[in-house]
């Protein structure tokens, strides 16, 4: 038998009569073009089978809490913009809440309209980008995302002109929005809605439909409902799992209960599932919006017991959440009397998210667990804060 | 370019005449190629995949190439907060990079630490272990504010000399084409900074 | 939800043996908490997820906060129920000190929420938490020696180039200097 | 059948190729830096400094308050109040700068200044090759005039123009009040 080619253990594993492989650890990341920003897996494969995968955290460890225990309320409010930069509002929205909570001040009915129509066109363009990004890790280099992007910055046009930052909004304020809608700010909003569901329409066909990425979603990572729901997971990937917890419902934070729309749910909670969640919830979502610039009605944006623009609570604790587009956002801040609170937490969703990364990967291949964590939509900023 | 002044070889253009040197064909080959290694750390990432994007369109600089390995690139993009924990592998990537190569400190973080600077993870500027040729300030710039900046080093590129006294430094034997890489200690990272490569300036305040 | 007090009062019936105290909650909109014996932590925390009328399957967010002048430090948990779409019932869990007895039982058992989070905490307030199944530093490197989330921890010296500083950060960077002088 | 997926999701790409070479919104590249988007009116890049009239150390509207200072969220401001031979303290900044290497562009500044005298510039092509010599804004390079504000921000600058009048024609009738009413009380005083 020629074996100069051959190592040890494959002579091996010939002569008892199977294919032998070595165990083979891989560290996916902090630099890895298929991971999303700078996470961490430390993979064991055996083949091209998952057998052990260990998430690495920290590589952006920006220590938000720290730095939020010495800056003052009002200063927090640009650092939550960085926590999830791609849907900033809804982290101003998160902490605003919880503040207003602990202060006893509540925004006016038209400033919550506007808070709405941010929040929901941030959930636009989150999901957007998710679905192209999800579809470059499965393999469609370019086209997807390019059209995500396409249409993202048609949002992010009216964010700048809003608030004058195409990301890092600042917008929210206690009791409030910082500054009124400037001129036909609604109607530009009426005008991407109508492109957008032209968009989506286009969107779903060139993706939902596709063999493809049929082939690499359905069945893969799949999530049973009573472990999402034990291991904390939110947003969209607990309600593809079958679980109907939307904290728009739930809790109808701000004027939410005046929207009748519906809550999309998942049947397998695989992949695929988290991807067509996305998708229905961003139809939803322009449901939401077009009623809202609908009804929006003119008066102040500032609560009147509102004097100054920072605050400055009692002694108190509170826990705020809100539903961001990767799950459920919570804000916990313990406050002493004193001009910046003395514990500020985050409660991040794209972080806890990750709990089971590791059971839906396991026995999969490795390009499933790329797909996988490309449909559980992380953030690295909110991940390690 | 001693034989021809600069104002003849505008004449010549005039009339046709594409008179060119050695230095300046190369140095305009390299500063329209200048292939990004496809790398992201934060916020300015989603910025620079934005520019990258049909709106801002980074190709028509030559440099829609991200390349995934670092053996390939010629820039390296430092697009957010470099922390601590992720400060020994920007520099490995670095390293890895070939010569010549190029830094762009893209955003606050990056540059100084910006907002987070306080931070007890996170580096205060890129620059205290890799050199850095151009920065961008912004939080996070726009995606016109990093095209700005990408111009400003091809013009840095197309001013490289290849000989004399003052050619590029990759061509320097002597000069150092990799740079320590820190390693985790029990507080900070180890040494904290390259004092070979960065020296602040320093500031006097009286009060 | 039943209101706190009465969960203390069937907890107290449930458990007569596990000291259980409610926290008043300065502001007043928002619900005080109860205060667990670290002995019974698990087995109250299994009797709150699977009591019938409270089923609180959710455990958001679980945090630490350090008390350095009250000498402990503290683990949060906030529970909601899913399934009844109500909540927060807040729960605490105290050390006996901030240096030598700084162990808590883990809940991960009962919450695989808590999995990460206590990670968490374990890295960065210094809990050590009994029967966690990974207890591992988790967003600082393994060689890391401190605990950065508490009051006294006090930062590296990298303020050579403070070109805008006030107040602390001044102090630092003079402090920087005259080191260095 | 196998395959219409794909087929369907090329025909889009088609159409969007095809439709790129007329639909302005299929074709949305901007040629910087020939062409450039146009700012909006609330757009912020770094902060600067208003002066009025024509002098850019008399006319400054900053005070030395320091609240911007202590207020904004990285601390990338620092001021020094100046002072007169005595040592009493003016009310103008001898040092004012501003790390534009370390500011988010938060704009909080602007929001807690109560004398209109920082606000937000649009301008963003300020990329550098040096650090610490070139972004490091001090008072001088951050000076900039009223006209240059409306300029870049018309509306805004129109309405704290409004607003300054009014409050300077409040200021100067209370004043007018007071000197009326000491001249009467002074007239009274004698008898």
């Amino acid at each position: 038998m020629d074996t100069s080619f051959s190592s040890q253990k494959e002579i091996d594993a010939r002569e008892r009569g199977g294919l032998g492989t070595e165990r083979l650890e891989v560290a996916f990341g902090p630099h890895h073009p298929s991971t999303h920003g700078v996470f961490r897996m430390d993979v064991v494969l055996e083949g091209e089978k998952i057998v052990s995968l260990k998430p690495v955290f920290g590589y952006l460890h920006r220590n938000h809490e720290k730095i939020g225990e010495s800056v003052s309320y009002l200063g927090i409010i640009p650092y939550t913009d960085r926590l999830d930069y791609l849907c900033s509002p809804t982290s101003n929205w998160g902490f605003v809440l919880a503040c207003e909570k602990l202060a006893g001040l509540e925004a006016p009915e038209r400033a919550q309209y506007i808070r709405v129509i941010l929040a929901e066109l941030t959930r636009l363009v989150n999901h957007t980008c998710l679905a192209g990004f999800l579809a470059q890790d499965l393999g469609a280099m370019g086209t997807p995302l390019m059209y995500a992007f396409r249409e993202r910055e048609n949002i992010l046009d009216l964010f700048e002109s809003l608030t004058g930052a195409r990301m890092m909004v600042n917008y929210f304020r206690f009791g409030g929005c910082r500054c009124d809608l400037p001129e036909g700010w609604l109607q530009g909003v009426s005008r991407v809605l109508d492109a957008y569901s032209k968009f989506l329409d286009e969107f779903e066909a060139l993706l939902t439909g596709n063999e493809i990425l049929l082939q690499r979603t359905q069945g893969v990572g799949v999530l049973k409902a009573d472990l999402a729901i034990n291991a904390g997971i939110t947003g969209p990937c607990l309600r593809a799992s079958g679980v109907n917890y939307d904290l728009r419902k739930v809790d109808a934070y701000g004027i939410y209960s005046r929207f009748p729309f519906r809550v999309p749910i998942g049947e397998h909670g695989d992949c695929f599932d988290r991807y067509m969640v996305r998708i229905l919830e961003m139809r939803e979502s322009i449901g939401i919006l077009r009623q809202a610039v609908r009804e929006i009605p003119a008066g102040p944006i500032m609560d009147a017991k509102a004097k100054t623009r920072s605050i400055r609570p009692k002694a108190g604790e509170v826990y705020g959440r809100i539903e961001s587009p990767k799950g459920e956002l919570g804000f916990y801040l313990i406050a002493d009397g004193s001009p910046s609170p003395y514990r500020y937490r985050i409660r991040p969703p794209s972080f806890i998210n990750l709990t089971v990364l590791e059971e839906m990967c396991l026995g999969l291949t490795v390009a499933d667990a790329v797909a996988i964590l490309g449909s559980i939509d992380i953030v690295l900023g909110e991940v390690d804060r | 370019m001693s034989v021809l002044s600069d104002s003849l070889i505008e004449d010549l253009k005039k009339q046709g005449v594409l008179v060119t040197s050695i230095e300046a064909l190369y140095n305009w080959g390299r500063s329209n190629s200048v292939w990004p290694l496809q790398f992201g750390l934060a916020c300015c990432a989603i910025e620079m995949i934005a520019a990258s994007m049909a709106r801002f369109d980074l190709s028509r600089f030559g440099s829609e190439v991200f390349r995934p390995s670092p053996r390939q690139a010629d820039l390296m993009i430092v697009s957010g907060t470099v922390t601590k924990k992720m400060a020994p592998q920007v520099v490995r990537l670095f390293n890895q990079m070939p010569d010549p190569k190029y830094v762009i400190a893209m955003g606050a973080c990056a540059i100084s630490g910006g907002p987070f600077k306080q931070g007890y993870n996170v580096l205060k500027g890129v620059d205290r272990f890799i050199p850095v040729d151009i920065y961008i300030p912004g939080c996070p710039p726009r995606p016109e504010a990093l095209l700005h900046g990408l111009m400003e080093l091809q013009k840095k590129i197309r001013a490289q000399k290849l000989t004399g006294e003052n050619r590029a430094k990759y061509f320097d034997a002597a000069q150092p084409g990799e740079y320590p890489i820190p390693s985790f200690g029990e507080h900070d990272l180890e040494p904290s900074k390259n004092a070979a490569l960065w020296s602040p300036a320093q500031v006097a305040r009286k009060d | 939800m039943e209101t706190p007090e009465n969960i203390l009062a069937r907890l107290q019936a449930a458990f007569p043996s596990a000291k259980i105290e409610l926290l008043p909650n300065g502001c007043p909109s928002q619900p005080p908490s109860l205060l667990l014996d670290p002995a019974f932590a698990c087995e109250i925390a299994t009797f709150l997820k699977n009591d019938a009328a409270l089923r609180l399957d959710h455990a958001t967010n679980v945090t630490g906060v350090d008390w350095p002048k009250e000498g402990y430090i503290e683990a949060v948990y906030h529970l909601f129920s899913m399934e009844k779409k109500h909540g927060p019932l807040i729960i605490r869990l105290r050390t006996a000190n901030r240096d030598t007895a700084v162990v808590l039982p883990s809940l991960t058992p009962v919450w695989r929420s808590a999995d990460l989070q206590e990670r968490e905490i374990f890295d960065l307030f210094g809990i050590k938490f009994e029967g966690h199944p990974d207890l591992r530093r988790i967003l600082m490197w393994d060689g890391f020696k401190d605990h950065p989330m508490r009051k006294d921890y006090v930062a590296p010296d990298d303020f050579e180039y403070e070109p805008t500083a006030h107040d602390d950060v001044l102090e630092r960077a003079q402090q920087h200097f005259s080191k260095n002088a | 059948m196998l395959g219409t997926g794909i087929i369907r999701g090329l025909v889009v790409t088609a159409r969007n190729f095809l439709g790129s070479f007329y639909d302005r919104r299929r074709f949305v590249t901007v040629f910087y830096p020939e062409q450039k988007v146009e700012m909006p009116e609330r757009f912020r890049s770094f902060p600067f400094l208003v002066y009025d009239g024509e002098d850019a150390v008399r006319g400054l509207r900053c005070v030395a308050c320091k609240i911007c200072e202590k207020n904004c969220p990285p601390q990338c401001i620092y001021i020094v109040q100046q002072r007169d031979e005595k040592g009493k303290p003016l009310k103008h900044p001898a040092v004012f700068d501003l790390d534009i290497s370390v500011c988010m562009s938060c704009g909080i500044c602007v929001e807690v200044c109560p004398f209109d005298s920082i606000k937000m510039d649009k301008v963003f092509e300020v990329a550098e090759s040096a650090r610490f010599e070139k972004l490091l804004f001090g008072k001088a390079a951050l000076s900039k005039s009223n006209a240059y504000y409306r300029s870049v921000s018309p509306a805004d600058a129109g309405e704290t123009d409004a607003r300054l009048e009014e409050e300077k024609k409040a200021a100067a009738a209370k004043a007018q009040a007071a000197a009326q009413k000491k001249s009467a009380a002074q007239a009274q005083e004698p008898q």
